[in-house]
């Protein structure tokens, strides 16, 4: 009766227990911090820590989360292999023929890490607690940009301005055609719009109904119109995209698309 | 005359003082509540909400007054903007939050082109800058050109549609060193100079810039 | 020659008095220009920027100290901020500002932590870091860092691979109200405690940083 009340009593301790070390294990950021953690257990001064029973300690702890099957990552049982060779050393009469470092020595290091990590906590903690920017001080809350208005000055010599009207100058000779009249259309802008719209010439249409809109009623744009319009046909039908024909003299002059087949 | 401070006779207790559990804080430091609310926030701040913001019984209304005063010619002011109150620059300080740096840019081609033909050809339509130069002349040319001072408005050509012409500035003038825009070398003599091809002008039957200029630029700088 | 020496009364302006033709304003008025410089902006701003926008010949150093005097005990203090200065709102009267409190992103252990390193240590190596904390530095604890731009990249370290080093920034000072990170809480009691230090552990014999931590720790803080 008695063995079998106090089984379940262990079981329930240690399934406790267990679960206290998961998540302890979870809450460690690898094996300095908790091996720090294990240090302050011994409620003394970093500097005058034991790192003797804290070797021991976290050989327990991880001898005992191995008895729990727990998944422990590789770096806390590299520490712990580590520890137990640092146990050794400092329990052992040091051996003068052994090289490295000794036991003091590296116990030291371990405690010497202990103490800057805690004291970098510290420091953080401090850090934080200061008066900050957006929470206890506060910047200016209406800020005036400064404009910066970059102003370009724009150089020209009279040189270049020379230049730039002999360019103009020269490049006309070269041009063949210059509308220089606004009353003026070109047999190359007569060509333009009739090649844009034969396409759709099936029968025979009178040229004059290619005129461009406006140039229809004022004499002078009606005239040059015409011409461009006519000698454009005829490139037109020289070019074999047209059929042209008159009827009689003065009689309105047609024109349609030459079929393809035609 | 005494104030408030060093009255050595205490004054009753008003009603409202006896009804606050905590007293306001000093005039002094109300006055440093509103500085710190004031600067801090991103717009200007009313009285009722500066109250709202401050332990009670504070008088923000006083408070501002005070602010007002200690702010007086210095860098920054106290500013009414509508029923609210904010920092702003001094007046007088405004160009510091300016930063101007010249740059030195060489006018582009087409203003070049456009400049050219306004001065051999003013007073010019838009129209005919373009039938010169061949392209159309972009908005953006010609309002560099007037920011410049090179060009400005002149009188309106009588002709249907009644079109703006343009003219040369004295500033132009001055920047390229001329007395008139006559002085300008003609065709002839920009090919002489080596500045035109040496191809004869064909035969277009455009008239010589010489006499067509000179009727228009005489009706131009005769004005002055 | 010799006259020109020692001719008793000078004719000719000396090149200072040509100069003072420019007369810097008088000290009150650079010290309102700062101020509305300084008004107008959340940013800390250095020295050399305040002289490039003020008037030339000014003397804004000097405008500063008495600025700072000016706003001591005031609801706003002028706050030195590395080589820049920048005006905040008094620490005790941070409670008014509620509205103006912004939520930052709380960091995590790990992020606190190295930033806590990155500040005492510097100029300090990733690996630096990692020794103290005794795990890895995670590459988003760093990431959050040089976006919140606390911390930035220093100079690479002359060992073996160049590590990069990493710094504290003017933000960062700007935030927790540093002047200098020399300023930094127990920065003194940690140092005398060696716990600065990057001591090599005595069995791995792996080549350790030390030296060159020293040199680098020395040239930021043995300064003042």
């Amino acid at each position: 009766m008695s063995d079998t009340n106090t089984d379940p009593v262990i079981d329930v301790s240690d399934r406790l227990a267990a679960e206290a070390l998961i998540v302890d294990v979870d809450g460690f950021e690898g094996p300095l911090d908790l091996l720090l953690s294990l240090s302050r257990t011994q409620k003394v001064d970093l500097r005058q820590i034991s790192v003797l029973a804290l070797a021991e300690q976290y050989l327990s702890f991880i001898e005992k989360a191995r008895d729990l099957r727990l998944e422990l990552a590789a770096d806390y049982l590299v520490m712990a292999a580590w520890l137990a060779f640092l146990k050794s050393r400092l329990l052992l009469p040091p051996d003068p023929t052994e090289e490295g470092p000794s036991g003091e020595e590296l116990a030291a290091h371990l405690a010497f890490q202990l103490e800057r990590l805690a004291a970098m906590r510290d420091a953080a903690a401090k850090l934080m607690a200061r008066d900050q920017l957006g929470r206890d001080f506060f910047a200016r809350g209406i800020t005036e940009d400064v404009t910066r208005t970059r102003r370009v000055t724009y150089t020209a010599t009279l040189l270049d301005l020379m230049q730039g009207y002999a360019r103009i100058r020269t490049k006309d000779e070269f041009r063949p055609f210059v509308m220089d009249r606004e009353s003026v259309f070109t047999m190359e802008e007569a060509l333009g719009r009739m090649r844009g719209l034969i396409g759709f010439a099936g029968e025979w249409t009178d040229i004059l109904s290619y005129l461009p809109d406006g140039w229809e009623m004022d004499p002078a744009k009606r005239r040059s119109a015409t011409a461009s319009t006519f000698a454009a046909s005829l490139e037109l039908a020289k070019e074999g995209r047209v059929e042209i024909r008159q009827s009689d003299t003065f009689a309105p002059i047609q024109i349609r698309r030459k079929s393809d087949d035609g | 005359m005494t104030d408030d401070v060093t009255d050595p006779i205490p004054r009753d207790p008003s009603p409202e003082q006896e009804e606050s559990l905590f007293e306001a804080p000093p005039m002094g430091e109300q006055e440093r509540m509103v500085e710190a609310i004031l600067f801090a926030t991103a717009e200007p701040v009313t009285v009722k909400e500066l109250s709202g913001r401050m332990p009670h019984g504070c008088d923000p209304a006083e408070a501002l007054v005070h602010l007002r005063k200690r702010y007086e010619g210095r860098g920054v002011a106290l500013m009414k903007v509508g029923d609210a109150y904010a920092f702003r620059t001094a007046p007088d300080l405004g160009f510091l939050m300016q930063k101007e740096t010249v740059e030195t840019r060489k006018l582009s081609r087409a203003a070049v082109e456009t400049l050219a033909i306004v001065s051999y050809h003013q007073p010019v339509t838009r129209a005919e800058i373009e039938e010169i130069r061949g392209v159309s002349v972009s908005r953006g040319t010609i309002d560099q050109l007037i920011e410049l001072e090179w060009i400005r408005f002149g009188r309106r050509r009588m002709t249907p549609g009644r079109p703006v012409t343009f003219v040369v500035t004295q500033t132009f003038l001055d920047h390229f060193g001329l007395e008139s825009a006559r002085d300008l070398p003609g065709l002839k003599e920009l090919r002489s100079a080596g500045l035109l091809e040496s191809r004869p002008a064909p035969a277009t039957g455009e008239p010589d810039d010489d006499e067509d200029d000179d009727d228009d630029q005489a009706e131009m700088f005769d004005e002055a």
